[in-house]
């Protein structure tokens, strides 16, 4: 079935919403996504008539919402192509997903002198944790550079893994677009007897996602970016690596038995799941997760590639050396997201003429400190698509930039 | 919905007032393993004895220790009166059809499962209409199967 | 104004669903409470019209959605008496809120033989993140015990508190319904040098919470435990404390800048609010803190020790020895949380039978395990109340355990 | 919902466009802050001079350094305009009426701060209409009470 854009947006009611009489052009999503009805109505319907605490007590209610939790993390595993729901593990967001990588796998297995290679365009959730594992234990980061359009540099790859424990990278970085050969980067990680960290937030969301063929050993993803509610983070890793993994929180739920004198730890996933966890948001996500896979995630990325490829041709078709689109210009190996610098205005002041006609873009360093140095900036201005986009979005982006002249005299 | 009576049939609860083979065997020569729901706390201390070799291998003994619900309680009970005699090959084919029998996945019969006869054990797929007893109903059968995968016959 | 049973249930959607033609029997509320109306409609009209990312864009769909998150969080500053908005720290569940004070202030302060003060009646969220810190670098727990009636035996409190640089306890008991003196308990630990942490997880949905009147330093707590949604907790600390405390997850939003070199941390609370927050969920934990305050906390405390009165005094009446219910008797010293154990029957069996009549109670160890130790038990039954239950709940208990007996036969 | 002109006054723009006393100033004898907005990035330096102590004490120079938006900018360049020449005291009075301009908190006005002239400044009176800019206004008045504060005279 072919993508039908309208009645894509017809399902998300907050995109009918007028504001001063004209329509929401969100194009934020790399933030974070709108959300369909039937995440909305799956979490109401389930706060109305079904909930109940999960994995605690024995009646029929607290049964059935078990389950209910229990079918999110079969969606998801299914959505990433897991070779077991046990394999996912809920987290609070792909941030704690990722510190909990680098404390549970990093804590037991990185000391003094240990490498952990990240890359230029990693997000700050992709470099604090192994920044605070440094601190505490003295362990060398390494950086893999970029080139020009904003590719990974894997010249030097060879040399930058050797000796690596971890290497740690986005799949889809949030201010370029960028989508690495990410197989390709998880067999050089292993070849150099490195462990494969992928940073799937941005990817997951937009792309068919086989964590099995891109033989990866672990990867963090978020729900809110991917139409799914807020509050619920995930964390792919393959069982064997996942069960021979100290626990991160500690607490109820993760425990096998616990006396005055030590606890031992539950089986994969409850071993990771410390405390009551987001019961609601695991109904909501597999609502999200079946809406993506009703659509096609091959076609939402088809819808996608279409989008970003007018998105370059127009902004530059009409703004020629007015506007600056960081990352690379072959849309196939790069997402809808569009950060740019436009004229010599600050990308503050870009967001808020956007604003004015209704038009919404993130302008900052989009958690990506290390990677504006990189680019020479200190902000930019950035538009980010999701399958409820269309050429329509864009064009009211365009016009909307062209009026901006107006104001500031330049 | 499913009433009590499917669950707590008289057989299983004879079983949970009178459990068979309740007790401790040394331990070694007896294999000793332990077991527990950690939804609730059961916990079942299960002590195996096997007789012979390989094919040959017989389950000679079995008793079970521990506390738990009418359910994993009677379970357990007649799973020992199930496996007690019977060659160690049976007693797995056992927990895979009772595991089967339990709609758990991944116990796909295998060539002669069915020719091993469930018996009472039939009483107690009523614990499939009450989703979360499942696991007190299987608590002992694990905790089989990780004994006779420790005699490793 | 009088507390109104009836128009309060009438508030709750789930407590109208009729199951085989009966209605639900929810006294299960200790694990976690069920949603009214206004919070479940502020989530849903929130992701219909309004959600956005927070703290991140300038766009005034983006400002409007930070505005109604930090709104949240003045409400929750407000409900137990926080002496700025800024000491709320929003976590995904009271046990982060734990596993945070034990990691941050614990990493940051104990070592070897430091000793960190507990009690008999914890929950795992307040045991096992301390052992974990116990393996780690050799702190020393000690234990304080528990009269005969399950109240803290504060006799040798001196002599436990001797040394201590931490006293962590529970203000009520998840299983025994005990409310220590936790002021009291406070002073002792400051008194001795050692930081007051309070688990307030089941204090703060059923009574006033004044949080600088207890005198603590740090307070965890949980929003689905307070008719708020689930994905959300609460960590209270004050400022000067939080402010000292190294962060704990790293990551967007708790930095304050990132270089390749390393990182600086935002103030609190954005440095302890490391990624993408639950942005629906504090705004619908707002709409929770004001039904609450509507209701006013101390008549929903007065209700629930009434109730509690109620309960004691009808299921030891009816059934004498046959029930043991643990914990004090004394309802000015414990919240509605009733543990027991009823003939021979063991838990499993009894929440089987009730649950045949809709009533949704826990049976388990309570994820307190070494109190069951100390209680000489494995497990209890046990029926927490919240706002919504009645008498009549009660009576149906009472009613659905006199069954118990035809089917049994003992 | 406020228009563009509410935000982008002409003298904002003509501070934006022309900034005032921007540059560096040797340090020490000046004294160098810095502030950022983490939100989107914005860093500003900013060098101060203070002649005379106690009650005497003059802001006698002030520089700024550093990026930021049309908002952030300007208003630090305006803020340079109305406190170099003024008493110290003044400059913290200054402070007080423009955070409170912008609806923050706990600034209560002290006697004799409505003796302090706003004069420019009020044109970012419209920046409130326009909640997530405050942060970009006030940049620069953090900066120098940072600066102020360390002067400590
Ligand atoms: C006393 C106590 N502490 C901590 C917790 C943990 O709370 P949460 O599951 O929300 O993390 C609970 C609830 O289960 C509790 O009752
Ligand atoms: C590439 C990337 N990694 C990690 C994150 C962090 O995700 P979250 O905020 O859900 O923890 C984000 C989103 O902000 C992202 O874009």
């Amino acid at each position: 079935m072919a993508f039908d854009l309208d009645a894509v947006r017809k399902e998300f009611p907050i995109l009918s919403r007028q504001i001063d009489g004209s329509p929401l052009v969100y194009l934020d999503s790399g933030n974070t996504s709108q959300k369909p009805r039937r995440v909305i109505d799956a979490m109401t319907d389930f706060l109305e008539n079904s909930y109940a605490p999960i994995n605690r007590s024995s009646y029929r209610l607290a049964g059935e919402a078990t389950e209910a939790f229990e079918a999110g993390r079969r969606a998801v595993a299914r959505l990433v192509n897991a070779s077991s729901p046990d394999e996912i593990i809920f987290t609070k967001n792909a941030t704690e997903s990722m510190n909990l990588i680098a404390r549970s796998w990093g804590g037991a297995n990185l000391g003094e002198g240990d490498v952990v290679l990240l890359t230029h365009m990693e997000h700050h959730a992709n470099i604090v944790p192994w920044q605070m594992l440094r601190d505490e234990r003295g362990i060398e980061i390494r950086w893999v550079p970029l080139t020009a359009d904003g590719q990974l540099d894997l010249t030097d790859l060879d040399r930058l893994l050797d000796g690596a424990k971890v290497f740690s990278f986005t799949a889809m970085s949030n201010v370029l677009g960028t989508i690495p050969p990410v197989a390709k980067l998880c067999a050089a990680a292993h070849d150099a007897g490195a462990l494969a960290v992928v940073d799937a937030c941005q990817y997951v969301p937009h792309n068919a996602t086989d964590v099995q063929a891109w033989g990866a050993d672990l990867v963090a993803f978020s729900s809110h970016k991917m139409c799914g509610p807020s509050g619920i983070g995930m964390l792919w890793g393959r069982l064997e690596l996942l069960d021979a993994m100290p626990p991160f929180l500690g607490g109820g739920n993760m425990i096998d038995t616990v006396t005055l004198d030590g606890y031992t730890t539950a089986p994969v996933p409850a071993k990771f799941e410390a405390g009551t966890p987001p019961i609601v948001e695991a109904v909501g996500l597999r609502a999200a997760v079946e809406f993506l896979e009703d659509l096609d995630m091959s076609d939402i990325r088809q819808h996608e590639m279409d989008l970003t490829r007018y998105a370059l041709d127009t902004l530059n078709g009409r703004f020629g050396d007015e506007i600056t689109i960081y990352g690379p210009d072959d849309v196939a190996v790069r997402g809808g997201v569009l950060s740019f610098a436009f004229r010599d205005l600050h990308p503050h002041d870009v967001s808020q003429v956007l604003d004015e006609r209704n038009v919404c873009v993130r302008a900052g360093h989009h958690c990506a400190k290390p990677l504006m140095q990189v680019l020479g900036v200190q902000s930019t201005t950035r538009a980010s698509f999701y399958l409820y986009n269309g050429t329509d979005d864009v064009d009211a982006l365009a016009d909307a930039l062209a009026g901006a002249t107006d104001i500031f005299g330049f | 919905m499913p009433g009590l009576e499917d669950l707590y049939r008289e057989i299983i609860l004879d079983h949970y007032r009178t459990p068979r083979n309740r007790g401790e065997l040394e331990s070694p020569p007896a294999i000793e393993t332990r077991g527990h729901n950690p939804l609730c706390g059961d916990e079942i201390t299960l002590y195996l004895l096997v007789d012979g070799e390989g094919d040959d291998a017989i389950v000679s003994d079995v008793k079970i220790g521990g506390q738990g619900c009418s359910i994993s309680q009677s379970s357990a009970s007649m799973m020992t009166q199930a496996v007690i005699g019977k060659p160690v090959s049976q007693a797995y084919a056992l927990i895979r059809r009772f595991k089967t029998m339990m709609g758990i996945e991944g116990y796909d019969e295998q060539p002669g499962d069915a020719d091993v006869a469930m018996g009472d054990l039939e009483a107690l797929q009523g614990v499939v209409k009450f989703p979360v007893r499942i696991k007190c109903a299987v608590l002992g059968w694990n905790t089989l199967a990780e004994a006779l995968d420790r005699a490793g016959v």
